[in-house]
């Protein structure tokens, strides 16, 4: 279930159970993500993709069973984008409470300009439209220095083009030594092997 | 006139303070009252002005490109 | 008549007949108001009861009856931006808030500072100085509910809305006051509102009144501008003044 | 599959805000509660002389319950306006004047009549004498009712705006002075033991007001919102 | 522009325009949505489709220029799911605030059965997942009897599954006389014709 | 690129907190409109005569202070779990701590102090004696600060559920209330001449008791939230 070369473990998850509403989700899940892998967790509308994630990110810590370890820091982006609309997009990331590192303004508006948002760095955001919204946030994956992400349907809103540019970050990050584990209900569209995460069977090669 | 000296249209016997303060802060409001409406418009006509400016220069490195 | 109206719609028009008109509105103002408050101040007699403090008089009557009047110009302003749907009805209301909020402002401050030589403190609880606190918060309303709207032309119809609930209310408001003061046992201190009034400081107050009303047009109309330059600064007339101007 | 009536929609409306509030209990019984733990800081804030309490109740108790009511009004459309649903009231083909109607009416409800009805606990607690009573919870049954017509105009016009927080309080709370003198003069008149009846007639004619016109401006004020 | 077949015009657009934030967004926008047409607005993030949307249905009324006309009732699904998530989907359906139309109870499991919904019609919304939130709007689409649809990115979340069902179903709404206009990032995989509408150029057969 | 030191972030949050509130300044002024109309209802609602106000003015302007800061403290973490934000926060390198302490501060400095500094006037209108002024500025200055340290407590306990609403204030009031004593007390004390020190002081200890663990219970609080 590795990788051949013995790299490094990013993320150990050991027999994760979940019933929710009465349902069993996943039971006796384990898994290892390593530097390197892109997982992306395949279910249905309802199967327990946002719920396994929130488990991985440590934001869920009650009501489930089993025991998650992250070995690396972290970048999450859930359903909710998390952008201020009364903040510009360039105020959002220089501001923002993730408090992962200070970012000179340069920094900030290169990766603005990366996700399509040149010129729109001093508009409020709550003037942005739906998909642009999404990608203030999205910006962050330019900026971040962490070697695991977990993106909950990071291509929601997002429209063709700004999908293969996307994709296109995600592998080069995985090459230089990074992981993600994300959820999609489009197939990822690349040459590079993407791991699936079947909520029953686990992480297929 | 009423008053008879300067001083005395200071102290205004002991009213002073009240009838200056009241014309002090009326004052005050009605230049403030004044200033702000002519400053907005001002302040938005060089805006315009800008973002004209800003055109142009736009396309004159169009057409030089 | 109707092309009046037609024009009164067209912002450019309304700008450049605001801008004449204040070409010689305001400075006449502003010297009706030189005059006034040097009259009031150097040339009348003291008040032989309140003595010198009366000649607040001149600053805080016009300011309180000008506020109050303001509130029907703003409210008939609404009224016509709603059923006409006359977007210069909206400016117009717009440029009123605030203009009757600082004079309303200006009268509470005034008659309290008034009120301290006279009553001995600066504010009592009575039906008049209640109701026009009650004014000035209705004003505040709809400034800051104008504020609040991201888009000014969405801003400017809640604001009509508000407004004409508002006047509905203002009745009911001035004479539920009025029995709330019947209604408990007044206060000790009576206003002299009643007092006929001699008529050498009756012209300079109306002379001062006049000037409020001329001050509170003049203000209107230059709020009114600038508003109009906001909301139309995409438009060819606006750019080429800016062209213009700069 | 035909589209129910105005009135069958308006009752349906109703409904369906009355479960929501009886959805979370706690929503209904937190007004009960702010009243009762405000009426306790009074005595403590103001001190306990039972005379002064007493001669102050009437007006306590009306101001107490005016935040009350002003505090629940801004919910009256947030959730709906938060998720998509008042866009889908907007739209539907109902005349918007009743549907209006049938959110302040469950407002109303689940504060005004409430709070009416348990008030002469909390009237006792602050020593009112007991031939007041009755004038207490009529005037807060039919004040509380204008409250929630008033606010619902506020709601409407702030509910579209990010962050409206406190401003539908600057809005209304001026329009809610009038409600507040007169039902305080009609607990007040019976204390003294003189009729009530007057102050409850001239609320009972604000109510009719308030009913006619208050629906014609939040609907406005709803079309604007969900614009801004 | 339009179909062989004099068929009713369901709305009417006028010259419409409009500018935000500085942008013009689109000019001089004429046409006509005729019964049987299924038509696509095209544009990246942030062409205001949107805003189009919504000026379509009658919600923006303010800022744009030009007239638009509907001469059939009409449903339109926002970005927003307008689910309570307090009620149930059962619930959220038959006490719906479109007040569209009074439905049997039967008629309701129906349509919640086939929006995948089955099982779920009595757990509170607020517990669904992200796609089954959405799902529970989706299925007003099964019971509307309004000819005229807008619906802004009714994909959103819903897995592929899901995506496949909402197609035939639009198709079946489109052949039955019905009219369509959409939005969605997503290539709609039909046989039927896809009208286009573009920002620029208006509507393309 | 460096992670910024815990006190660079701290700083970075407040002055965060504090442009979105100076982005709305109708935020920031409408405590202060809440607190003077709700001086005017009391007038209102009681009756003129000063004499009855004056004495009661201590505590209504503490009662005030009290609802004003307590209706507010609901949106210190409201809108940053609407939008997600909060999940980031708490997925953040940074110690918790001092992350609350900035939103709660900020929320403070909005609220509480603007209040501090205006509220001579009201108390002018009310008509409390001049020489109360100070004891009341200072205590409403440390009052306020305990009520936004724990109202954040509340705010951090109930954002998680939909319709928090007003539970908030159920949670919150019973332990506003011995700030409530002691500030009315300060300010009583100064009215009658006799010395605000040790009520003040008391408030001072309360304060300091507050900054040490209100952080921690609302740290707790809030991940117990983004759990719901
Ligand atoms: C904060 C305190 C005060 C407020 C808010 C206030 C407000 C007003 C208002 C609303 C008017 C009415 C104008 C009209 O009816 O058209 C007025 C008029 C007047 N006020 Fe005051 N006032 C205050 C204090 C005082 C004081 C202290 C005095 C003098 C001792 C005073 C003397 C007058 C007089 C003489 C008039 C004009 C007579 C009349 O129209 O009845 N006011 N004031
Ligand atoms: N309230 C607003 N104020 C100013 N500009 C706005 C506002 N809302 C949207 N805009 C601007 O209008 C444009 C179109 O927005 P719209 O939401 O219609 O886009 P969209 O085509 O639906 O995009 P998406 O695919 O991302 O949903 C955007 O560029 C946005 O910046
Ligand atoms: N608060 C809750 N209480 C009870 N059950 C819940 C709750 N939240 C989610 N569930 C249930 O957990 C299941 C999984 O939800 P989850 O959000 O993880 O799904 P998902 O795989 O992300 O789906 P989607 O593709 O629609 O986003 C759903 O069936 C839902 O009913
Ligand atoms: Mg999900
Ligand atoms: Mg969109």
């Amino acid at each position: 279930m590795t990788d051949a070369a013995p790299s490094a473990p990013l993320l150990t998850a050991e027999s994760l159970s979940l019933e929710r509403g009465g349902r069993q989700l996943f039971r006796d899940l384990s898994f290892v993500i390593e530097a390197g892998q892109l997982v992306q967790i395949e279910g249905a509308n309802g199967a327990g993709k946002t719920s396994l994630l929130r488990i991985l990110a440590g934001l869920s810590r009650y009501g489930f069973e089993g025991e998650v370890t992250r070995h690396a820091p972290m970048l999450y982006l859930g359903h909710q984008s998390g952008v201020k609309g009364m903040l510009t997009p360039r105020e959002n990331l220089a501001w923002h409470v993730s408090g992962e590192g200070t970012f000179s303004r340069g920094a900030i508006d290169e990766a603005l300009e990366k996700v399509g948002l040149f010129g729109y760095e001093d508009v409020p955001s709550n003037a942005l439209s739906a998909g642009q919204h999404r990608r203030v946030n999205l910006a962050r994956l330019y900026l971040s220095t962490s070697p695991l992400w977990l993106l909950d349907e990071p291509f929601t809103a997002i429209d063709v083009g700004g999908v293969a540019e996307l994709e296109a970050l995600k592998v080069a990050h995985v090459k230089s030594g990074g992981a993600i584990v994300l959820t999609s209900h489009q197939a990822l569209n690349t040459d590079h092997p993407v791991h699936r995460l079947s909520l029953t069977e686990g992480l297929l090669v | 006139m009423y008053f008879d000296n300067f001083a005395h249209v200071l102290h205004m016997d002991g009213h002073g303070v009240y009838v200056w303060a009241a014309y002090g802060i009326t004052l005050a409001v009605i230049v403030l009252m004044l200033v702000l409406p002519r400053r907005r418009a001002k302040q938005q006509l060089r805006q315009v002005a800008g973002e004209l400016r800003r055109q142009q220069a736009t396309q004159k490195l169009k057409e030089e490109r | 008549m109707w092309t009046f109206f037609h024009k009164l719609g067209s912002p450019p028009w309304l700008y450049g007949i605001s801008g004449s008109i204040l070409r010689y509105l305001l400075p006449l103002t502003l010297l009706a108001l030189a005059v006034g408050m040097t009259w009031g101040i150097f040339f009348t007699d003291p008040d032989f009861r309140q003595g010198n403090s009366y000649r607040i008089i001149y600053i805080h009557v016009p300011a309180a009856v000008v506020a109050l009047a303001g509130y029907y110009v703003m409210a008939i302003a609404g009224g016509v931006s709603l059923i006409w749907k006359m977007k210069m009805a909206d400016v117009a209301m717009r440029a009123c808030a605030p203009i009757g909020a600082a004079l309303t402002f200006v009268a509470l401050v005034t008659g309290a500072i008034w009120g301290k030589p006279t009553w001995g403190t600066w504010w009592v609880w009575d039906a008049r100085i209640t109701s026009m606190l009650i004014l000035f918060f209705l004003y505040l309303g709809v400034v800051a509910l104008y504020e609040a709207y991201d888009n000014k032309e969405a801003a400017g119809k809640a604001c009509a809305v508000l407004s004409l609930v508002g006047t509905v209310n203002i009745p009911i408001i001035y004479k539920s006051v009025d029995w709330w003061y019947s209604l408990h046992q007044p206060a000790s201190i009576k206003f002299t509102g009643e007092s006929s009034i001699d008529p050498s400081m009756l012209y300079p107050l109306l002379l001062m009144i006049a000037a409020f009303y001329a001050l509170f047009t003049c203000l209107m109309l230059m709020n009114m501008r600038a508003e109009i330059l906001e909301r139309e600064s995409r438009t060819k007339w606006v750019r080429k003044l800016a062209e213009e101007g700069s | 599959m035909s589209a129910p009536g105005a009135l069958a929609f308006c009752g349906r409306l109703l409904r369906r805000q009355l479960v929501l509030a009886v959805r979370r209990p706690i929503e209904i019984v937190n007004p009960l509660l702010f009243f009762a733990m405000v009426v306790a800081l009074f005595p403590l804030g103001l001190g306990p002389a039972p005379d002064a309490l007493a001669e102050f109740a009437p007006g306590m108790l009306w101001i107490i319950a005016l935040l009350s009511s002003l505090l629940t009004s801004d919910t009256v459309f947030r959730s709906d306006f938060d998720d998509g649903s008042l866009e889908q009231l907007l739209l539907s083909p109902q005349p918007l004047y009743f549907s209006v109607l049938a959110y302040v009416g469950a407002h109303w409800l689940i504060t005004g009549v409430l709070l009416a009805l348990v008030s002469p606990v909390f009237a006792l607690m602050l020593g009112l004498p007991g031939q007041a009573i009755v004038a207490l919870v009529i005037s807060l049954l039919l004040g509380t009712a204008v409250l929630s017509l008033v606010g619902g105009i506020g709601a409407a016009l702030t509910v579209g705006l990010k962050r409206g927080g406190m401003l539908i309080s600057l809005l209304i709370l001026p329009l809610y002075m009038p409600v507040l003198i007169f039902g305080s003069a009609a607990v007040q008149a019976a204390v003294i033991g003189a009729p009530a009846g007057p102050y409850l007639a001239i609320l009972g004619a604000m109510l009719s007001l308030a009913i006619a016109l208050a629906p014609v401006a939040m609907s406005a004020g709803l079309r604007i919102s969900i614009d801004a």
